[in-house]
């Protein structure tokens, strides 16, 4: 689509955008927010870029495949699951930092997890619209 | 013992991430799905080793304590249907590396067959209802997919109704859990018995709830009359798959039934084991009769899952030690008979060139060690003496005469006559009329090893589960003890409760 | 004080998107219908979204409310505009009362281009066939 | 340079989000920042923002003034029993070319009395504008340029 | 003994390779597995007459009470004798009948697995086992009569005695189980001792019933004899073994070993009789009017079973002991007989008695066991089957009831049993030599050695009836009654009524065999067999099975989705209303509502906004409304206090609506498709299940004081989780389980759209419509090259 | 005398609710796609208004979180949708 | 107020049920969404809906201040919603594909995995418009 505005908006709203979504998720164990809404956010944000841009621009922003995304959240989510195994003995056991950080609070496991779920949020969002997208040629 | 109740759900998940994450490389994921394939029935029997040794174990997700956090759990019924699940997870995954096309390969086959297993795995083992829940989707989202991938014709069409007929399932399913948790404010399995046996929920509305539960697992399962999902959907997706789904889908539907039910509902037996009973004799002569109605190898049998689907359900309906014994080694040897059945109808038509019995034939004179490999499930289907399925049917006629429930026993035993008349229809056809179109000759069977072998495996352990019966069989006498004395489940599972 | 300045800031932005959505109501085209809502919804918004500033006034809230109302400006005419292009495309009606329409027939039907001068006698017709209401 | 400032700002935008002005924040907001500065590289016009703060903030009281301006219009017409509206879409040529000019631009029209930006032609040299009321396509067209596109062009120089 | 019962199986693991190593002469070496066991059951013979009884117990399946128990007593022996030795003989035959046959091999191996299973029936001192064996027999049976699988005949007949004999086992297997309810235990040896606590059980009526169907169905009794004559399609050593020396005979097997339990009341002899006696009548009427040797064979086996039950109704001592003497005479003579016409049938080409005749030169050897097989069918002495016919009416003559009527159907029976001997010997080797398809020759010696030995057993036997009645039929009966008999056996038992029977018997049924020609269209009008017999039923049954299958399956499955959809609805409201009305307390639950304006306001917008979507002509505009729902919802959320939900139900709302805009907007718009009715049929049904869930809200919302875990999670959120949002913390931690299982979901769903999208059928993939292909995408504009995918290799495995 | 909370839900929230419920009559009679969009995205930003003023009324301001993502992502609906009335066109 | 929402549930719960039961398949995929509206917000009426006060420990607090939400229902939803938007996303595509495989939308006439061609139903008729 041939839109100045929309492009040229595009590309300002898409930092302000993945800003709010690492907000989101970093802040999601205190106020509203977290892994999944974080990454809606950020999806949309490539979602956006990509209807008006193209998908192709779309895909090389991101960088990484949006399939190889999911695996990597997945594989986050799970070790995330796993350290509470080796350190305590039982999956998914949070462990936490001694100290507070910023906007996050205490960083531990949870988290990770969190993080876990934001990426393969986007991946999945991105996979399914970028299919859809680039449709059935 | 953590690490035990852990490794059958983990294992999975981490050869579908991995092999998600070689999306790329086929020959890699082929060996990830052969190495999952093999640790998760290890892992299984570990654990099954672990509970009859030991006695129910239990383990609480992140260290909350029951009920608050999510509890796994794994009594002997758990754990011999994770068994199965891995057992079944291992021959499909070595029937597929001969039967699955590239292109399917190339589209995440491995880590859908994987998650998949891992969603039954969950299921079994999770001793929390809203848990249940999501195990139940990630495996229906799992067979989704597997059953449309590949996107021909048949399958979108097999899957549209697949798809649509379990979402009402599951939105039926979610709303008794939200219920649930109205009514006696926890969604542990442990917890709920507790709080449903003291008096603490209304038993005239945990009653509607149990007939709502009873309504959402029998669409999973298959019951009569929800079942049609199944008939519809099963002989469209590529036979591995089938088989899978047949060993399993609707085993979970009805572990699930079978686990509330004598869990969590059993405030108003005569009401709802009654009602159990007259759906079970429903769901085996409608499925057997459709059964006997076809003509295509892969819906007849899929027909016959609903119509063992009764049986299992009869087991629990009756409910007594012998009959749940029954159900349990029912369960066992369906899924093996069945899953062996599928498979050898996918070497048919790989070998004749057809499912379809009037272009079938003359397979009993050219292929006769095929025509073994058939025959023995067929018959252990059919319920003949010494194979697997008559040990089953015997607990449960047994039961079933025993608790005075003779039309049921009647039922049963008619319906097995049926199975058999259907059983043999298949072998007159296939293998003992003459090949209708003599000048086509049989093809070669090519991946031979990958595709005979589990075969050969399920039919041997079909034959095994019916001459040397008794440990199987006494180890579902336990299950069933087990599960007809909940009390040690819920010390299980609340001993580091308050 | 502060109270009546929140209530105030909320009355007025409250009022403003009701307007908004008379307009909605009222307007007899799409584009007018646009031309309403983009402003009033925006500023009815912004004067809420002050008013919950003020309200709060902490930083974290403020500030959250002063980026969604830039959020808003930035977006708002962004999405006017679109939705007014896939009018045009659809061919949507103009007001009866319409003096002039110096973009019909401007849009290549075929690549979605816009010329700066007119590529077709005809006035927009649509290029498919438009969704019965 | 450039890049440290628009770090910075984002950095600070970040403590503006959280509302925790400490240093740590700071910091984190900085690496956060300089991430996706660095993750989104290659969106960016140049632009000059330091010099132009005067101008932006002229403009932007302008633009509030307009904003009111148009919304109070606009109620005057919506609430008012007979639709008193001369519709029309106007083409405007433009001498503004950048992507951020036109950007700017459009949607200062749209957020503005009674108009709506629509669209600018292919080769960019005309705009098209929908307006409630007009009575001069002229004038309108002249009050477009001279309202807007010559301020849009001062601070974007 | 368990190695006796095992012998069996083994070998007929071998059998099929002995067959391919030894060729020619694998038939006389597999035959060592039989003879051998003849011999060791032989061995024991003399013991048994001395009182002992052997058994072995090995544990098998004892979760439901089955062990692998066995006994061997007189009766056990004499069956297994006859069972081996007739197996012998029959190996030995089958190897020159199917000689140069593909299928020789699993011959042998069937016959053996049947021979096995047949000794495990006999031995077997636990019902469930003998209901094991029992079964393995019928699917023994099974593949054998279907052994010319080509023929769509053989398959039918298979069919029909498997479906015959399989429904009577099951039903027998429901009686078996009662039984041993009943007597509290599975071990036969134990329940005879104990008869009492069967018959005094208030099921003794349901048990005696389903045994008897058992034994009834696979003893081809009257009205269930039909599938015997069919199972005719077998290979003839499989008739003469199974379907006339041993298998049809565990029927009788059954019911002498359980009459000490189940026999001597009024019901178990007059149902036992009559229907013996029926079949005995009947099946001999029938015999003699066939014209192929096989059927004459198989409906004179029909009346001869009829016979022993018959006898076995009776039920005195003396009834036994004629049964047990006529089952071994039946089986000597019975089984020369059938292999008699197998080699007929083997060196002329035809079994049709009509083309057969005056080949007593051609085949001397095969006419002489004929002959002598026939003689002693028809009771002439100086053979075996004279004193059986002997003690068989003497039997009859002195029952204790109705002796009259029951001695007129044992001479009925035995007249046409003459005529049909009279017609397999007489008519195919005396009389003009008539011409065969092939030219006639001795047969060979293998198929010489059964006819020859079971003959001349008839003859020796005939003269040693003491011996046999010391070591065969005493112990035998002993074993059935369980006491203690005194049995005598006479070759000549001197002048008496039953001698002059036999004479008038013999005489009448040589006057019909002269007479059959005359006599044929006579006993045609008699016939209503053939109009409305028991074939004829079960055919209708078939018929009606799979005609209701059929239609059931049509209606049910019927491939419309939204009358499955509608099955499920009605059902769960019918349930679940059901339940509710009956069975929950639902006083108290209508209350007026408490709500704010605003709340009303956007409830009405949801409900409006639902109902539009099912009303509205737009797919989009549906869409549009269908995220009014949405959003409505998600306001929902807001107002009470569920700001994490909101965010997430908004956020869903629009991803949704982007994907049903870039899914939807190919597809066709709606059509109105179902007529008005159909639409208030649905409106209602629907309707119906919506005011289920209000009243169920109604219901639960009535009383909501019932949280129980949810104070922990208020509790530690902050000190023990670290955070505070609740319901994060529990979304990332307390149950984080169930959000791992959520992100695979999605993960699954985007792998599988993707896979949807990208994957096609190559056909579909070159066959893609024009306007499909011409459809505009996001990456047109884009100038986008289609992205680096994984090659979709298709290098067909 | 109202309390600010108490102008907020009595007061603010039903005329955004009405305003709401009038452009849901627009979204329902069209009569164009565009038109229909236009209304779901008045929807759209009533929702952010009530959700802030939903924040005043509670003193949550929570809520206001729940608002920008509204207005981050409805955003994204709405362009899409006018993406694809156009192109379907 | 959950009298209310009672209705709106019984009505999303029936709108849902009547759009599946319709021809279409874009008609079906709807109603699936109508269905899940119903069942999420059923879940959370049932558990107690309490005005405005979000399960939120303020900050520096220890725990919520009463009254305050039910979390867990909340939670539930929560992953409910996310299930059922992947589910769903799935679905529509799933649809999608089988529309253009089949070339109809008519779900009456997709029903080649079944052998029920020779079944009318009473009310099938041609395609209208
Ligand atoms: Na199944
Ligand atoms: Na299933």
């Amino acid at each position: 689509m041939d839109s100045v505005i929309l492009r040229t908006a595009t590309r300002y709203l898409l930092p302000l955008l993945l800003l709010f979504s690492l907000f989101a998720l970093l802040r999601g164990h205190n106020e509203p927010g977290g892994g999944f809404v974080g990454g809606l956010v950020a999806s949309t944000a490539f979602v956006l870029y990509a209807i008006g841009c193209g998908v192709k621009s779309a895909r090389e922003l991101l960088m990484i495949s949006p399939r190889r995304l999911i695996g990597v959240g997945l594989l986050v989510a799970g070790i995330s699951g796993i350290i509470g195994l080796l350190a305590s003995g039982v999956f998914m056991t949070a462990q936490w930092s001694t100290r507070d950080f910023p906007v996050v609070g205490k960083l531990g496991t949870p988290l990770l997890f969190d993080i876990g779920v934001y990426l393969v949020v986007v991946g999945v969002t991105l996979t399914i619209i970028f299919a859809l997208a680039e449709g059935e040629e | 013992m953590n690490v035990l109740l852990l490794l059958p759900i983990l294992i999975p998940f981490l050869t579908a991430v991995s092999a998600l994450i070689f999306w790329h490389n086929r020959a890699i994921q082929r060996r990830l799905n052969v190495m999952g394939g093999i640790a998760h029935p290890l892992a299984g029997i570990a654990l099954l080793v672990a509970v009859w040794r030991e006695g129910i174990q239990a383990t609480q997700i992140g260290n909350w304590p029951a009920p608050f956090g999510i509890t796994v759990v794994a009594d002997l019924f758990s754990a011999i249907m994770v068994v199965m699940t891995g057992l079944m997870g291992l021959i499909v995954a070595v029937y597929s590396l001969g039967s699955i096309d590239a292109r399917r390969e190339s589209f995440g086959y491995y880590p859908l067959l994987h998650t998949l297993l891992m969603g039954v795995t969950g299921a079994f083992l999770t001793g929390d209802m809203f848990n249940l829940y999501v195990w139940f989707e990630v495996m229906l989202i799992a067979s989704f997919v597997l059953m449309a991938l590949g996107g021909h014709r048949q399958q979108l069409e097999g899957a549209l109704k697949y798809v649509t007929l379990n979402l009402m399932s599951s939105a039926l399913f979610l709303t008794s859990v939200g219920i649930l948790y109205n009514l006696a404010g926890t969604l542990n399995m442990a917890d709920l018995s507790v709080r449903l046996s003291n008096g603490a929920v209304d038993s005239g509305l945990a009653t509607v709830l149990a007939v709502m539960f009873m309504v959402a697992f029998g669409i999973k399962a298959g019951l009569f009359p929800l079942f049609f999902w199944l008939p519809a959907s099963y002989h469209t997706p590529p036979i591995a798959i089938t088989a899978l789904f047949s060993g399993l889908l609707t085993k979970v539907g009805v572990y699930a039934l079978v686990r509330i039910f004598t869990l969590i509902f059993v405030q108003d037996i005569d009401y709802t084991h009654t009602l159990m009973l007259i759906i079970a004799g429903f769901t085996m002569v409608t499925g057997v009769l459709g059964a006997v109605a076809q003509t295509e190898v892969r819906r007849l049998l899929s027909f016959h899952i609903i119509s063992q689907i009764g049986y299992l359900l009869m087991g629990l309906g009756l409910y007594t030690e012998l009959a749940l014994t029954g159900t349990i080694y029912f369960m066992v040897h369906v899924i093996i008979a069945k899953s062996a059945l599928f498979l050898v109808s996918g070497i048919v038509q790989r070998v004749a060139g057809s499912y379809d019995l009037k272009h079938l034939g003359g397979l009993y004179r050219a292929r006769p060690g095929l025509a073994l490999l058939f025959f023995v499930p067929a018959m252990a289907l059919a319920g003949l003496p010494p194979l697997s399925g008559f040990w089953a049917k015997l607990a449960l006629v047994r039961a079933g005469l025993e608790t005075t429930e003779y039309l049921i026993v009647a039922v049963s035993l008619g319906v097995s006559m049926l199975t058999l008349f259907s059983m043999t229809k298949i072998w007159a056809e296939a293998f003992w009329k003459d090949r209708p179109d003599p000048d086509r000759p049989f093809a070669p069977l090519r991946h031979r090893r990958e595709l005979v072998v589990p075969v050969i495996a399920l039919a041997a352990l079909s034959v095994i589960l019916g001459i040397g019966a008794e440990p199987m069989l006494a180890l579902a006498r336990d299950a069933a003890a087990q599960l007809l004395n909940p009390a040690g489940y819920i010390e299980a599972v609340l001993r580091g409760a308050a | 004080m502060l109270d009546v300045l929140t209530g105030g800031l909320m009355l007025i932005g409250a009022l403003f998107m009701l307007v908004a959505a008379v307009g909605l109501l009222r307007m007899p085209d799409l584009f007018l219908r646009m031309s309403a809502t983009t402003k009033a919804a925006t500023l009815g918004t912004g004067s809420i979204l002050i008013a919950v500033a003020v309200y709060f006034g902490e930083t974290g809230v403020t500030s959250r409310a002063l980026a969604t109302i830039v959020f808003l400006l930035l977006t708002a005419p962004v999405a006017a505009h679109m939705l007014g292009r896939a009018g045009y495309f659809q061919g949507v009606k103009l007001a009866d009362a319409t003096l002039i329409d110096e973009l019909a027939g401007r849009y290549n039907l075929v690549t979605h281009r816009l010329e700066s001068r007119d590529i077709q006698p005809a006035s927009n017709e649509p290029a498919g066939e438009a969704e019965p209401s | 340079m450039r890049l440290f400032l628009m770090n910075t700002l984002l950095a600070l935008a970040w403590i503006a989000l959280t509302g925790t002005f400490t240093p740590v924040n700071f910091l984190f907001g900085f690496a956060l920042g300089f991430s996706l500065l660095w993750f989104t590289q290659r969106l960016r016009p140049p632009t000059n923002y330091f010099s132009k703060v005067v101008q932006v903030l002229e403009f932007v009281l302008f633009f509030l003034a307009e904003l009111v301006v148009a919304n109070i219009r606009v109620l005057v017409v919506v609430l008012s029993p007979r639709l008193s509206i001369s519709p029309a879409v106007v083409a405007i040529p433009l001498d503004v070319r950048s992507d951020t000019a036109i950007t700017l631009l459009g949607n200062l029209i749209t957020l503005t009395p009674g108009t709506l930006y629509l669209d600018v032609s292919h080769d960019r040299s005309v705009m098209y504008v929908h307006t409630m009321f007009v009575d001069d396509l002229d004038a309108f067209r002249s009050r477009i340029k001279q309202g807007f596109e010559r301020r849009v062009m001062e601070i974007l120089r | 003994m368990i190695g006796a019962v095992l012998a069996g199986f083994i070998a007929a693991l071998f059998a099929p390779w002995i067959h391919r190593a030894a060729r020619g002469w694998a038939g006389w070496l597999i035959a060592l597995v039989p003879a051998g066991l003849t011999l060791y059951f032989g061995a024991h013979l003399e013991r048994l007459a001395g009182g002992e009884t052997f058994s072995a117990v090995y544990a098998w399946v004892s979760s439901l009470g089955t062990d692998l128990a066995f006994r061997l007593d007189g009766l056990g022996a004499l069956f297994a004798l006859i069972i081996s030795g007739v197996g012998a003989l029959v190996i030995i035959y089958g190897g020159g009948y199917l000689k140069g046959d593909p299928q020789l091999g699993r011959f042998y191996a069937y016959v053996l697995m049947f021979m096995g299973a047949m000794l495990g029936v006999v031995l077997a001192d636990n019902l469930i086992t003998l209901f094991v064996f029992w079964e393995l027999t019928s699917i023994s049976s099974y593949l054998l009569i279907g052994f010319y699988h080509s023929e769509a005949d053989s398959r039918a007949s298979a069919l029909q005695a498997l479906l015959v004999t399989g429904t009577g086992g099951l039903a027998m297997l429901a009686g078996l189980v009662l039984l041993g309810q009943a007597t509290g235990t599975y071990t036969i040896s134990e329940m005879v001792t104990q008869p009492q606590a069967a018959q005094s059980s208030s099921l003794y009526g349901a048990i005696l019933v389903l045994v008897l169907l058992g034994a009834f169905t696979k003893s081809a009794q009257f009205p269930f004899h039909f599938w015997l004559p069919g199972a005719m399609a077998a290979p003839t050593p499989v008739s003469a073994y199974l379907h006339s020396a041993t298998m049809v005979k565990a029927g009788i097997y059954l019911l002498a070993r359980l009459s000490p339990v189940l026999g001597g009341t009024d019901a178990w002899q007059i149902s036992v009789t009559a229907v013996g006696g029926v079949t005995m009548v009947l099946g001999a009427y029938v015999a003699w009017r066939q014209v192929d040797l096989k059927r004459i064979l198989a409906y004179s086996t029909v009346s001869a079973l009829g016979m022993l039950v018959f006898l076995l109704g009776i039920g005195t001592e003396y009834a036994v002991k004629a049964a047990l003497t006529v089952l071994l005479a039946h089986s000597l003579y019975k089984g020369t007989l059938f292999l008699v016409a197998g080699a007929l049938d083997h060196e002329t080409g035809t079994r049709d008695v009509t083309r057969l005749g005056g080949l007593w030169r051609a085949m001397p050897w095969t006419g002489t066991a004929a002959l002598l097989g026939a003689a002693s069918m028809a009771g002439l002495p100086p053979l075996f089957g004279f004193i059986s016919k002997e003690v068989f009416y003497k039997a009859a003559y002195d029952a204790p009831d109705l002796a009259g009527p029951l001695t007129a159907a044992a001479v009925t029976g035995s007249v046409f049993m003459v005529t049909a001997a009279a017609l397999v010997s007489l008519k195919p080797f005396f009389g003009a030599r008539l011409e065969t398809p092939k030219h006639p020759h001795e047969a060979p010696p293998s198929m010489l050695l059964g006819p020859v030995v079971l003959a001349g057993l008839g003859v020796l036997f005939a003269f040693v009836p003491s011996w046999v009645a010391e070591y065969g039929i005493r112990t035998a009966v002993e074993a059935t009654l369980n006491h203690a008999a005194e049995i005598e056996l006479e070759l000549w038992p001197g002048l008496n009524v039953v001698l002059l029977l036999s004479l008038l018997t013999v005489a009448a049924g040589l006057a019909v065999y002269a007479l059959r020609v005359p006599l044929q269209p006579w006993a045609d009008r008699v016939d209503l067999g053939a109009r409305v017999g028991p074939e004829r039923g079960y055919r209708v049954l078939l018929g009606g099975m799979l005609w209701t299958a059929d239609r059931q399956t049509r209606i049910l499955q019927n491939g419309y989705l939204r009358v499955y959809l509608m099955t499920i609805v009605l059902t769960t409201v019918a349930l679940t209303g059901y339940t509710l009305l009956t069975r929950a307390d639902i006083e108290g639950v209508w209350r007026l509502p408490d709500a704010r304006f605003y709340e009303i306001v956007v409830v009405a917008l949801i409900v409006v906004a639902a109902i539009v979507v099912t009303q509205v002509q737009s797919r989009l505009a549906a869409v549009l409304a269908l995220a009014t729902v949405g959003y409505g919802v998600s306001l929902l959320y807001i107002m009470f206090g569920a700001p994490d939900l909101a965010m997430t139900q908004f956020s869903i709302e629009t991803l949704t609506v982007v994907l049903f805009v870039l899914v939807i907007y190919r597809l066709p718009r709606f059509a109105t498709l179902t007529n008005r009715a159909a639409r208030l049929r649905d409106a209602l049904i629907a309707a119906s299940a919506g005011v289920l869930m209000t009243s169920l809200v109604l219901i639960l919302t009535a009383d909501t004081s019932r949280r129980h875990v949810t104070t922990f999670f208020s509790e530690n959120s902050v000190l023990l989780a670290k955070g505070r949002n609740i319901v994060n913390v529990i979304l990332v931690d307390f149950r984080a389980f169930d959000t791992l299982g959520e992100i695979i979901v999605l993960s699954v769903a985007a792998a599988g759209v993707y896979a949807l999208m990208r994957l096609r059928p190559e056909r579909e993939r070159r066959e893609a419509l024009p306007e499909t292909r011409a459809t505009v995408e996001l990456s047109a504009m884009a100038e986008a090259d289609p992205p680096a995918e994984p090659q979709a290799a298709d290098s067909g495995r | 005398m109202m309390s600010l909370e108490e102008f907020a839900l009595f007061v603010i929230l039903p005329i955004l609710v009405v305003a709401a419920a009038l452009a849901f009559v627009r979204l329902l009679r069209g009569p164009s796609l565009p038109d229909r969009v236009v209304a779901l995205d008045v929807m759209n930003t009533l929702g952010i208004g009530i959700m802030g003023t939903y924040a005043i009324a509670t003193d949550h301001a929570e809520f206001l979180d729940v608002a920008i993502a509204l207005a981050l992502i409805s955003f994204l609906g709405t362009v899409a949708f006018a993406y694809y009335i156009e192109r379907r066109v | 107020m959950e009298v209310l929402l009672a209705v709106v549930i019984g009505t999303l719960y029936a709108t849902g049920l009547y759009m599946m039961m319709r021809r279409s398949i874009v008609k079906l995929v709807i109603g699936l969404a109508l269905l899940a509206y119903g069942s999420n917000l059923l879940i959370f009426t049932i558990n107690g809906v309490t005005r405005g006060a979000p399960p939120i420990v303020p900050e520096g607090a220890v725990q919520p201040v009463e009254p305050f939400a039910d979390p867990l229902p909340q939670a539930l939803i929560l992953t409910a919603i996310v299930i059922g938007f992947g589910v769903q996303a799935f679905t529509l595509v799933l649809f999608k594909r089988t529309y253009q495989s089949t070339q109809t939308d008519d779900l009456d006439a997709i029903t080649s995995t079944e052998q029920s061609g020779k079944l009318k139903l009473p009310d099938m008729s041609r395609r209208g418009s």
